[in-house]
């Protein structure tokens, strides 16, 4: 018994209510939550491994126990989620947006909760009320009207998720007679040899709430909707620390091995189910890069990159080897890093700038310069450039497909990142890059606790892409908890793949010299003189008289107009040829389609319906 | 190796590598194709034409000089980076040629911007423009061709000559009164 | 004192890289004038024009345009020293070839955040070009590597080069001749050559990316197509020629295959942006996708 | 052409054929409108170009309006003179839109004021205070002289060529 595992809920549930009643002073609100996220981190360096908690809970006459468990997942999950909002509530102490802090820290107390629940069904009111709770998040959006569809939107995936995932609970507490996490799933890989088909049913309602909650095609239709329109201050929030829940759902199903038992293998001694699931993830990275080329809203942009990134983590856990499992997690943790970072520096562009829209902005740099060094940091680590963290886990991923002999999905996934590289860089080139435009003559960089956390995120960025070892160690941890071998992590820094090794801080050295050299032959060379930026081919002359501006000069509108070109018949498909059809069959179905997707009040009450339904089949049944 | 000798060195070198911006607005940029093509191959002098003022060393204006064209020279002559040469190309840099009494064709361009090698002719030969692109190179590696050193020394001049020109704030001519401004 | 000597030796590769690269564009100056029926520059012009550059006063649009200019040139020098080439192999247990890809990329990336922070448009259409094409040629390379990859058992480039010892028949010139083509025709598009060269075209956006640079700045990008010439025919030359025995052979076979792609270069007129990314990903992908086929079934 | 130059007679103009495609139409001022909407009825639909003429002597400038039929291959020139004095002329904007550049150089070297047309700044030349530069009483030699400063035995050595006097 660890009573300090409670206090991990309960301090943020005492701080949310703190929090609730000062929530009309901006700043007192925010200032709670930055210490109740400290707090709480402080709590977590006294939660280790193997620490568990219970208590009974009467309910209907029946006793239900509730069970917190430290496992390795969940204490590197804590840790990553917990310390990453510390950062970030330090960061918005002082920000504009909308954000409640009271929302965040009930967000908090259900992220603790879902991390180390072991009952089903403390994960289950801990998963709602995160959903509740960022719903409510992301209401408050600089546009009220978009904000509002995209929160009822998200809500309506979230709760046909819960509905899912409500059903699957109860079927298999009416099979099992408990709620325990560990004893279903022990229960479920003892009868996987024999029912394979059932057990993929039952897993299959689970997944689609995980895979809803971290926006994997065909459920990510919310994502872009929702991280555009929320708060900007709860953004890196929802995109870092929030996808991840999916991620550490399937996690905690993936030691099932999926159906290796019951099914048959596919291509590369990879089960056909975790087959499918790799392609899964193959494609939802792909659909995020290519949708992400085209954005011009520069927070659905990084939406799209959220889903692009969070397929790749998918189709390389599906794969359940140790190199898979070690660079999906690897992933997922530089994710979190990185877009976490983007998204705060954006935070800082948006606010600054007022708009987000790509082709709005331009030549920042020169006003904020900490933060275009942040950023440019974060988009080489999501490009995976070394020395910086997004390198480590892309290499790994692709080891890890390739040693399943994988080739074709390999080939998608690098297709995946040279896309990612080109819409990192289009962001990058109309926020900070090109001409500045005179409406931002009196754009100031961040305030100094802005400065420390960008400061602070770059050398995170840095260090964990040059210290692998330090995250890859605990990686390690997890996976033999899984039952896998863990990855021979020599030395920090040193990874070893199936095929390759590379030792990341040879390539930093390597770099470092390269960089003094350059510099050398820089300064060497001869002198040369700073001119403005007018002073390029319009010769310093900017023709007021023809209607230019300078800001006609900033190229990013239609930045990728060929490829846009190259994607017009695959578009073309999507529209003509999904919805309108080839007969009547595929209208009706199509329409059935479009009316989900598009929603009015009415398939919201039918969804509503739908669900009552499932529950009281699943009430009858338990 | 002293201060005269390093910068011989790279005199010599810069005369072998010089690139070239062509400022094409009259007749003669048409002799320019067989300079650079298979006939006369000025690229065997590691001279090639370059796109922007920011690559190129050589200024070669290839005819008659309107004053709105003028302006721009003088941008583009701006922009370059020292060292830089200009080459006046055929009668109307040197004299306005056919356009020498023309309303709106500058006469001579070295009263705007330094000139070092003028080629004669209208319209030169393609051997006169590869003659002068010698002639600039000797005098690169000799460390004569000094135009450039010229137009800081004598900024205040021409920028009188340019501003003459360019910011004229009353009539030229005395008949003034007789402008139909009414019209 | 280990450490010493890598350094001295990775400098000593680096400067190697760069005096091959200068001479095989040199050299490709004067085989592509003859072609065109022309005297064409001396071999060594390009070492002419680098002195010339440097020694050439300059403009810049502030830190940025120095960083990125700088980056472009120090990341490639830092990707060429993991590279093996004859019996030179620097870091013999550290040359995963998708490792050099991602240092190239971060040099590309360099250059591109110079170049558009000067803010001129034509540069940043430019990279927006390249950036577009490199999706278009990193395709079929990627679907080459992974068959060669699953095809040797490893990923690190010096074990491939010595998958491949014993002869002429050893090579995955000659076991994998879809591969090699489809590499081939990426490798163009990675060079920058004809028909692909759309990022650089002087006379619709004013040499593109180049467009801002001038004196030295002209010279870094210059070094860095240099030793990009350089690792990228490396590369090939590891993957596909058998690597080499000594560094001499090494570069003959580089030169080869730069000499296949000038020739293509020399004869070709230039696609559009799309049409060459749908290009590369019509014939050498088929081509990628068949080898990798073979590969694995 | 011939029913053309016949009826264009008829309504009063002096019209007659200058060749086997061309024909030009002299008319009055006031006319010129009725004239050109006349011909773009029948067929005259592209307008070619507008050019003065300055006839120092009779104190007059030509303004010639060069419209073509492309189903007749056929171009008619409607010639009409206004006096030096004070020069204008009715713009031409509504029959085509084009007419507005037209006048526009029209007006930037000549001085000729078009009624009706919205933008009559200069087009060519910058920064122009002098006479419109293409009139006949417009001296181009001294203004040469004066702003460029050149002289014709200066140093060169090059004997500028006699001037040619138009009459």
């Amino acid at each position: 018994m660890n009573s300090n595992l409670i206090w991990l809920v309960a301090l943020p549930l005492i701080g949310s209510a703190v929090a609730a009643i000062v929530v009309r002073y901006k700043f007192l609100d925010r200032l709670i939550t930055f210490l109740t996220f400290a707090t709480t981190l402080f709590v977590l360096f006294s939660v280790h491994v193997g620490q568990s908690y219970s208590w009974g809970l009467n309910f209907l006459g029946t006793t239900l126990n509730l069970t917190l468990n430290v496992s390795h997942l969940s204490i590197f999950m804590l840790y990553i989620s917990i310390a990453f909002g510390t950062v970030l509530t330090f960061y918005s102490l002082i920000d504009h947006s909308r954000m409640k802090g009271f929302l965040l820290l009930l967000i908090l107390a259900a992220n603790n909760w879902i991390f180390m629940s072991n009952d089903m069904v403390g994960f289950f009111f801990a998963w709602e009320l995160m959903g509740w709770a960022s719903v409510v998040s992301v209401l408050g959006g600089r546009e009220r009207e978009k904000s509002r569809h995209a929160a009822l939107y998200y809500m309506i995936m979230s709760v046909s998720g819960s509905y899912s995932m409500f059903f699957g609970i109860f079927t298999l507490w009416r099979l099992t007679g408990t709620f325990s996490i560990s004893a279903n799933i022990a229960y479920l890989s003892s009868i996987v040899g024999i029912h394979p088909w059932w057990v993929l049913g039952i897993v299959s309602l689970f997944f689609v709430t995980f895979m809803i909650k971290a926006g994997i095609f065909p459920f990510h239709t919310w994502v872009p909707l929702a991280y555009a329109y929320s708060p900007d201050a709860f953004t890196p929030f929802l995109s870092a620390v929030m996808s991840k829940y999916g991620i550490y759902g399937m996690l905690l199903f993936m030691p099932l091995s999926l159906m290796e038992r019951g099914f048959p293998s596919a291509f590369g001694g990879v089960p056909w189910t975790n087959y499918i699931f790799v392609w899964i993830g193959v494609i939802t990275a792909v659909l995020g890069t290519v949708l992400a080329i085209f954005q011009d809203d520069v927070k659905k942009l990084f939406a799209y990159s959220s889903l692009s990134n969070l397929g790749y983590v998918v189709a390389a856990i599906a794969l359940f080897t140790p190199v898979g499992i070690t660079a999906g997690i690897f992933h997922a943790f530089n994710h979190l890093l990185f877009k976490g970072t983007l998204f705060i520096t954006l935070l800082a562009v948006i606010s600054r700038s007022g708009t987000s829209k790509l082709s709005e902005m331009g030549g920042l740099w020169k006003k904020m310069p900490i933060t275009f060094f942040t950023f440019f940091v974060g988009i080489a680590s999501a490009a995976g450039i070394p020395p910086f963290n997004g390198f480590g886990s892309k290499w790994l991923i692709y080891q890890a497909m390739i040693k399943q002999h994988l080739p074709f999905a390999t080939i998608l996934l690098f297709l995946a990142s040279t896309g990612a590289f080109m819409y990192l860089f289009k962001a990058f080139h109309s926020i900070f890059l090109g001409q500045l435009s005179h409406d931002y003559d009196r754009v100031k960089e961040v305030s100094a606790v802005g400065k420390i956390t960008e400061f602070f995120l770059m050398f995170a960025m840095t260090f964990f892409g040059v210290q692998p070892g330090y995250i890859l160690k605990p990686i390690g941890a997890i996976v033999k908890s899984m039952g896998l071998k863990p990855l021979p992590v020599m030395a920090n820094g040193y990874v070893t793949g199936m095929f390759s090794n590379i030792y990341v801080p040879l390539i930093s050295w390597s770099l470092a010299v390269s960089f003094t050299l350059g510099f050398i032959l820089f300064f060497v060379s001869a002198k040369h003189k700073y001119v403005s930026q007018e002073n390029n081919y319009t010769a310093g002359q900017i023709p007021e008289d023809w209607g230019l501006t300078p800001e006609t000069y900033q190229f990013s509108w239609n930045f990728y107009q060929p490829v846009e070109k190259l994607f017009a018949p695959f578009f073309r498909i999507k529209i003509d040829g999904f919805f309108r059809g080839t007969g009547d069959w595929t209208k009706t179905i199509g329409s059935a389609i479009k009316e989900i997707f598009v929603g009015n009040a009415q398939m919201y009450a039918f969804f509503a319906i739908v669900g009552l339904i499932i529950f009281v089949i699943a009430g009858w049944m338990a | 190796m002293s201060q005269s000798q390093w910068s011989e060195l790279v005199n010599y070198f810069r005369g072998r590598s010089m690139w070239m911006l062509h400022y094409c607005t009259g007749c003669g940029a048409i002799e320019l194709p067989p300079v650079m093509t298979s006939r006369w191959d000025m690229e065997r002098f590691g001279i090639i034409p370059m796109a922007t003022p920011r690559q190129a060393d050589i200024l070669l204006i290839t005819g008659y000089l309107s004053i709105k064209t003028l302006k721009r020279v003088v941008y583009t002559y701006d922009q370059m980076s020292t060292p830089k040469w200009v080459l006046g190309f055929g009668s109307c840099t040197i004299n306005g040629g056919i356009y020498w009494d023309s309303y709106n064709v500058i006469d001579r361009l070295d009263k705007y911007i330094p000139v070092d090698i003028y080629i004669a002719g209208c319209m030169p030969r393609p051997e006169a423009i590869m003659d002068s692109f010698i002639k600039l190179r000797e005098m690169v590696q000799k460390g004569e061709a000094k135009g450039y050193e010229k137009y800081t020394k004598n900024y205040e001049w021409y920028k009188a000559n340019q501003d003459h020109v360019f910011g004229r704030s009353e009539p030229v001519l005395r008949k003034a009164e007789e402008v139909t401004k009414s019209a | 004192m280990t450490i010493l000597l890598k350094l001295i030796q990775g400098i000593g590769v680096g400067a190697l890289s760069i005096a091959v690269g200068l001479l095989f564009i040199g050299i490709g100056r004067k085989i592509t004038a003859r072609i065109q029926r022309r005297y064409g520059p001396p071999p060594i012009q390009n070492f002419f024009d680098i002195f010339k550059l440097l020694s050439k006063r300059s403009i810049s649009h502030g830190f940025a345009f120095d960083l990125g200019l700088i980056a472009g040139f120090s990341a490639l020098l830092a990707a060429v020293v993991f590279l093996p080439m004859g019996q030179i192999n620097i870091f013999p247990h550290n040359s995963s070839l998708i490792m050099i890809i991602y240092l190239m990329t971060m040099a590309y990336l360099g250059m591109a955040m110079g170049v558009s922070s000067s803010g001129n448009p034509n540069a940043t259409i430019g990279i927006a070009r390249a950036l577009t094409m490199m999706m278009g040629y990193e395709v079929p390379f990627a679907a080459v590597i992974f068959s060669v990859y699953i095809f040797s058992r490893t990923g690190s480039l010096a074990n491939i080069v010595a998958a491949q010892s014993g002869g002429f028949l050893n090579w995955n010139l000659v076991r994998l001749p879809f591969g090699f083509v489809a590499a081939e025709i990426a490798l163009q598009g990675m060079l920058g050559e004809k028909p692909f060269d759309m990022t650089i075209a002087p006379s619709e956006i004013a040499s593109g990316p180049m467009v801002e640079m001038g004196g030295k700045y002209l010279g870094f990008g210059m070094l860095q197509h240099s030793i990009g010439l350089f690792i990228e025919t490396g590369i090939m030359v590891d993957l596909f020629l058998g690597g080499a025995s000594n560094i001499w052979i090494f570069i003959a076979k580089q030169f080869v295959l730069y000499f296949a792609a000038l020739m293509i270069n020399a004869i070709m007129p230039r696609f559009r942006i799309e049409e060459g990314v749908s290009f590369m990903w019509k014939f050498p992908l088929l081509l990628g996708v068949v080898q990798a086929l073979i590969v694995v079934l | 052409m011939l029913k053309y130059v016949k009826t264009l007679n008829s309504m009063g103009l002096k019209a007659r054929p200058l060749g086997d495609w061309e024909f030009e139409v002299l008319t009055p001022k006031e006319r010129v409108a009725e004239t050109l909407s006349y011909l773009k009825g029948s067929g005259f639909e592209t307008f070619i170009h507008l050019m003065c003429v300055d006839w120092i002597d009779d104190g007059e400038f030509e303004l010639v309006y060069n419209v073509e039929s492309y189903g007749e291959a056929i171009q008619a020139l409607v010639k009409t003179r206004i006096p030096r004095e004070k020069p204008s002329m009715m713009t031409m904007m509504n029959l085509w839109g084009l007419c507005q550049v037209y006048e526009r150089e029209i007006h930037e070297f000549f001085g000729i004021k078009f009624e009706g047309n919205p933008n009559l700044e200069q087009f060519f030349l910058e920064n122009w205070m002098d006479l419109p530069p293409l009139r006949k009483d417009f001296d181009t030699k001294e203004f040469s002289e004066e702003l460029f400063g050149f002289k014709e035995d200066e140093s060169h050595g090059i004997k500028a060529p006699e001037r040619i006097e138009y009459k």
